[in-house]
């Protein structure tokens, strides 16, 4: 046996677990791995059909500006080059890809009209016989560009007077529901800092985070026999990026078939729709198929990333350890456009304050604007760095406490029955047991009180710290 | 876009194309970056591969390294073992297996540590070009970069005597990264007593440099922790380090010294 | 100047196809000859998907000019399975659970072959250096090493004491250091 | 110098399933006439395995060998609708569906079985390697080939099955921030040991002990899988990864893998895993989704275990060199 397969300590919660399956929990070969060490495994890229195009992006290079005096002649005249689109081409230019669950407003260009918000910001997409021919067409292309201020800083971007990044929004935040951000008010934080021993405030920061998956976003799309476009795609989400594109195409949505499955690694990255609405605009405007493919610049530098966050978290704590309260400002820096980030920051609200039972919890997580390539989805975003910086905080109380930090968690971590932050009762937890077992694996000694813990009931002598 | 491949059978042959334009290119690894992303004009490419510009030449004192012979090569070659450590910290062996010795002299920092390490030798630069072949140092090189028309051929690497050779490189990770910090340098001692010092430096400055007041700090000393500490302050002087993605200019800067104890003197960390 | 005739062993058969200057291997190994394994990650010689092997070498396919390397000899996925018989790097990756996308398998397999047809009984650090221009960003690496090592002990149990046996068309030099 | 050495603790949680819920998946499965079950759906393997555990569940749910199964997916003209693989959905959302619909083929199965057999539907059992037989009894029993030729060719009956799921979607009271975010919580416990170069700041993580509550491992070798390759790349978010370097200055994004930097296989830690199961009520056999929350505990983890090691509280993410050198000589003062 060459794998890795981590045991299964059965003796928590062996109540609850059973062993009585023949074919769940047992280890079988992946379904897709002879494929991979043959090469047989088909990626959208390995398709190769023929008359096939290439589709290059011309892409701001400003921060922030308007543009005038789009010049394509040269660009048009570069031997192999077929059609240029711009704006004007792209049925419904304006979208957001959360509209499909009632997110607005629309306030993304498909490629840009008059103005760029960030660099790379799409402008135009060349279409030509070869991927060089194109290449060489986007570098010949020029534009008038009048820079308009740009802001990069959360706060500054929230600050009264800051450059507004998107009208769309008219505001450098995202609205929910006529709020400047999303909030939980649970309890009385300031009451809780009032009658605290310590009251510890520490401030946390991320910077982007790129998926970095080995295959870039991309797609082919082939017109068919029957007027419809195939689209080959290496889409994390089928049916959203269909949907999505026939609202961007005005099509109905049965011209679309996309047939895709395969993907080199994902992360979230390829959630985004951004190669397939204007590859389809492409094929259906020259009756070819097309390839939109990012290169590893674009998917380093234009794809969206993760979101760089800054936490503040204020704590009020009594000297045995209990956190009464705990008040966090967070603010996600969503870039240009919202994407998925007012998705990313409800689901970082939902997730504060962190596996813990506080009785008094405040929350503003706001979604803001700023000058850069939009983020967007990427592996547990809105609680990745929530946990950087819930954990780091964990870590600091104790040691402002002296406490081991792992009785610390144990003292705290929320339990079946208890009512979290946004007021659903927890059930099903295992923060103590998955404490108990790491400290048992690294030889962490823990007394006997806190070994005995449970997370489907709540010991007597915690709320006097055990 | 590309608008011809050439490769060129002889040396001759190769400075004739180079002489109408056109990009010489030896293993690829720093040109085909460019053809791939379509970041070059209308122009040929020339390739070394087949120029007759391989082979490593022992020559008493000093080892003849054709420009096209690939830096795998001349980590595998017995007679410039001392090299190996520092072609292994150069990128990957799928690298090392096109990347030339000419082209590595091209390589933009903090990229092109075999450069440094040629800088520190002491190297000779064999060229050719339409006025004839030409042998220039390699620091030269660095300096004027060559003429139109040129191309490197060779160089030669005077052979450092036993125990003076020093190689140090500070990476961001352990295999496969570029430079925070390359020290190479040739230091010969009598007695403990350093009597001269060639020390050059990667990673921090445009491009590969000598570290002339770290050597003159260095000459004459005992080559001991108090007199590298003042080499590497000495060295500040000798470097303009960037920003870049691997490191701020900040921390090339605070680093150096470190770098450079390490490179000279064995301490290993003490746990 | 237009574009040339270019030929290549190609997992040991003779290729013939035309080349359009600006193209790479890697992109005349997928257009022209329809081989898919090697796929394009960076075409920056930065990722290693791309590897294939050029006289038994392991190179990022997507940095050769191919007029370059007109006449010589080149190893691809394709060619690794033998009478639709998985080798031991292949059979290994499975069994290990070194894949998950997949889509780095190609280059890793090819530089462990490359790593096996010089030495059959790499060490650890033999294998880590050999992959250390390959990313992969599923799997921690720790598998495929382990994976490799493996298929090392396979091959050595196969055929004990004997030359490497997967050299194929890569005139990889026979000797080893087992 | 000195190479300090650290050890540091995170313990998170991480919900299953998109936030607020209203995100669907269906599975359509039906017998091929030979007795394969082929299961339809849209969903997108990335790589995590999602095809490979949903046959699992679905040979586990019929009651037939794995090799039974195939699994058809990712063609929105074929596949029945999947909103999508993210938010650790996947295996919950499209296990469930699965096990939804191999229930009511295996009712089906089992009624056509039953008529062959001449007995009662509810006597019937399967037991794993293709049979259908009559508990108790060594002789009443048919194998699922003859009984998918039969139940095409004799009955003209297809045996099949339709499945979905479904967390009705949700909203927010904007005031307070009450909702319903999540279908089940999985939990992770992460330790990890660093050592730090006082003189340069470079961390070097030695080893990563995790303990992960699944609810279920349906394969744990591909559970292990993501717990191994998470811990990496939480290590990689640690200490390496941004496209923004000097944040938020926008100069020298990275542009590629040379630039952009992650660990390479020379930089792992000994990583060292165990798995406890508390099934969720709504999981498929009890399964929590972990795709994603693997990255996140190593990034605390690490940052507490480099305070451990040297005194520096690393505000900022990655914990670069610069910024670990600089906090050492903060502590340290002027020189």
């Amino acid at each position: 046996m060459s794998y890795r397969a981590d045991p299964i300590d059965k003796t928590f919660f062996s109540a609850e677990r059973t062993d009585d399956l023949a074919v769940v929990g047992t280890v079988v070969q992946r379904s897709d791995a002879l494929g991979h060490v043959t090469g047989r495994t088909r990626f959208f890229e390995d398709l190769a059909p023929p008359d096939l195009l290439h589709l290059k992006m011309f892409r701001s290079q400003r921060h922030h500006a308007r543009f005038s005096n789009l010049d394509l002649a040269a660009a048009l005249a570069t031997p192999g080059v077929v059609r240029i689109l711009t704006a004007a081409d792209i049925p419904n230019n304006l979208y957001t890809p959360l509209k499909l669950i009632g997110v607005g407003p629309d306030d993304e260009p498909i490629l840009a009209e008059d103005t760029v918000r960030y660099l790379g910001d799409p402008i135009c997409a060349v279409l030509a016989e070869t991927e060089a021919a194109a290449y060489q067409a986007v570098g010949r292309i020029t534009v008038d560009y009048t820079d308009l201020p740009a802001v990069f800083d959360v706060e500054e971007a929230l600050a009264e007077g800051a450059p507004i990044v998107n009208e769309y929004h008219g505001r450098n935040y995202f609205s929910y529901e006529g709020h400047h951000c999303r909030r939980v008010r649970f309890g009385d934080v300031e009451q809780a800092f009032a009658e605290a021993d310590h009251v510890f405030e520490w401030r946390y920061q991320s910077a982007p985070i790129e998926h970095a998956p080995t295959e870039t976003t991309g797609c082919i799309v082939v017109p068919q026999p029957d007027g419809r476009l195939r689209i080959h795609s290496d889409t994390q989400a089928c049916f959203f990026t269909l949907d999505n594109t026939a609202l961007i195409l005005r099509t109905p949505f049965n011209k679309l078939r996309i047939v895709g499955g395969t993907v080199g690694g994902g992360f979230g990255g390829k959630v985004d729709v951004v190669v397939e609405p204007v590859a389809c605009v492409a094929s259906m405007l020259t009756d070819r198929p097309v390839k939109f493919v990012y290169s590893r610049y674009e998917e380093m530098q234009v794809s969206s990333p993760r979101a760089a966050e800054r936490i503040y978290i204020k704590d009020a704590v009594r000297a045995d350890g209990r956190i009464t309260g705990r008040k966090i400002t967070l603010y996600v820096d969503a870039g240009a456009y919202a994407r998925h980030s007012p998705y990313g920051t409800t689901k970082a609200a939902a997730h504060l304050p962190g596996p813990y039972t506080i009785p008094n919890v405040w929350v503003d997580a706001h979604c803001v604007f700023t000058n850069r390539t939009p983020s967007s989805a990427m592996r547990g975003f809105g609680v990745t760095i929530a946990d950087f910086a819930l954990e780091s905080q964990m870590d600091r109380i104790a040691r402002a406490l002296a406490m081991d930090p792992l009785r610390l968690r144990l003292i705290n971590a929320y339990r079946d029955g208890d009512l979290k932050a946004h007021r659903k009762v927890a059930e099903g937890t295992a923060l103590v047991e998955v404490i108990q077992k790491a400290a048992a694996m690294v030889g962490h000694e823990l007394p006997e009180a806190y070994r005995r813990m449970s997370s489907t009931s709540r010991e007597a002598t915690s709320r006097e710290g055990a | 876009m590309i608008t011809a491949v050439r490769v060129p059978a002889s040396v001759d042959a190769a400075v004739d194309l180079a002489a109408r334009g056109g990009w010489i290119m030896g293993g690829g690894t720093i040109v085909m970056p460019q053809v791939n992303t379509g970041a070059v004009g209308d122009i040929e490419l020339i390739s070394l591969r087949r120029a007759g510009l391989g082979g490593i030449q022992p020559d008493g004192g000093s080892v003849r390294i054709g420009a096209a012979t690939t830096l795998a090569e001349v980590g595998e070659h017995a007679e410039l073992g001392f090299l190996a450590a520092a072609v292994h910290a150069i990128a990957a062996p799928s690298i090392r297996n096109l990347a030339t010795v000419g082209g590595n002299l091209f390589a933009p920092q903090p990229y092109g540590d075999f450069a440094a390490c040629l800088l520190a030798l002491d190297a000779t630069v064999g060229i050719a070009g339409p006025a004839g072949p030409r042998q220039c140092p390699v620091d030269e090189l660095f300096r004027t970069g060559p003429a139109a028309g040129e191309l490197v051929t060779s160089v030669t690497v005077p052979l450092p005597p036993a125990g003076a050779w020093f190689f140090h490189k500070a990476m961001r990770r352990k295999l496969n990264s570029a430079a925070i910090v390359a020290v190479a340098a040739v230091v010969r001692t009598d007695g403990g007593v350093v009597t001269a010092a060639r020390i050059a430096l990667g990673g921090v400055a445009p491009r590969p440099v000598r570290a002339f007041a770290a050597e003159r700090s260095l000459t004459g000393r005992p080559l001991d922790r108090a007199a590298v500490a003042a080499a590497g302050q000495a060295a500040q002087a000798d470097i303009d380090p960037a920003d870049d993605a691997y490191a701020s200019a900040w921390y090339r800067r605070r680093v150096l010294p470190v770098h450079l104890r390490r490179a000279l003197l064995a301490d290993p960390p003490i746990g | 100047m237009p574009a040339q005739i270019v030929s290549l062993v190609v997992n040991g058969r003779s290729q013939e196809f035309i080349a359009r200057p600006g193209s790479t291997l890697l992109g005349s190994l997928r257009d022209s000859l329809g081989l898919m394994a090697a796929k394009r990650g960076c075409a920056q010689g930065s990722c290693g998907t791309c590897t294939v092997l050029l006289d038994g070498a392991p190179v990022p396919s997507c940095l050769v000019a191919v007029e370059t390397v007109d006449g010589r000899s080149v190893r691809t996925l394709e060619g690794v399975a033998r009478d639709g018989r998985l080798d031991e790097v292949q059979s290994a990756f499975i069994d290990g659970f070194a894949t998950q996308c997949g889509f780095c398998t190609a280059g890793m397999i090819m530089v462990a072959e490359a790593l096996l047809d010089r030495d059959r009984d790499p060490s650890r650090a033999d294998v880590v250096e050999a992959i250390s221009g390959n990313v992969c960003r599923c799997t921690g690496y720790e598998p495929i090493v382990a994976a490799i090592l493996e298929a090392a002990r396979r091959r050595r149990d196969r055929a004990p004491g004997a030359a490497p046996a997967a050299a194929g068309a890569a005139p990889a030099a026979a000797g080893s250091t087992g | 110098m000195a190479m300090l050495r650290g050890r540091g603790y995170a313990s998170v949680n991480y919900p299953t399933g998109m936030n607020l819920g209203g995100d669907p998946s269906q599975a359509l499965i039906h017998a091929t006439t030979t007795g394969t079950f082929v299961i339809s759906l849209s969903s997108v393997d990335l790589g995590q395995g999602l095809t490979t555990v949903v046959a699992q569940c679905a040979a586990e749910t019929l009651g037939l060998p794995f090799g039974n199964i195939l699994v058809d997916t990712a063609d929105t003209d074929t596949g029945p609708h999947c909103m999508g693989t993210f938010a650790s959905r996947g295996t919950h959302r499209v296990g469930n569906a699965v096990i939804m619909a191999a229930r009511e083929a295996r009712e089906v199965m089992l009624e056509v079985a039953a008529e062959e057999l001449e007995v009662d539907a509810a006597d019937l059992e399967t037991d794993g390697t293709g049979f259908i037989t009559l508990v108790g009894s060594d002789q009443k029993k048919i194998h699922i080939t003859d009984l998918a030729l039969a139940a095409h060719f004799k009955h003209g009956r297809t045996i099949s099955g339709r499945g979905i799921f479904l967390k009705e979607p949700s909203g927010v009271v904007p005031e307070t921030g009450e909702m319903d975010p999540d279908s089940c919580q999985a939990h992770a416990c992460t330790v990890a040991v660093v050592e730090v170069d006082d003189e340069t700041g470079v961390v070097e993580v030695l080893e990563l002990h995790n303990a992960y509550e699944v609810g279920r491992a349906i394969n744990p070798a591909m559970a292990s899988q993501q717990v191994e390759g998470g811990a990496w790349m939480g290590m990689s978010h640690a200490l390496f990864e941004t496209t923004e370097p000097y944040y938020p200055d926008r100069d020298h994004g990275p542009t590629d893998f040379s630039e952009y930097l992650m660990p390479g296989p020379a930089d792992i830690p000994a990583l060292h895993s165990a798995f406890l199961e508390r099934p969720a009520g709504n999981g498929p056999y009890g399964a929590k989704g972990i795709g994603e929350m693997t990255a996140n505990a190593p990034i605390p983890a690490i940052a507490n275990a480099i305070f451990d090691a040297c005194g520096v509280r690393l505000e900022r993410m990655p914990f670069t060199p610069e910024r670990v050198l600089r906090g050492l000589d903060a502590l340290r003062g002027p020189a």
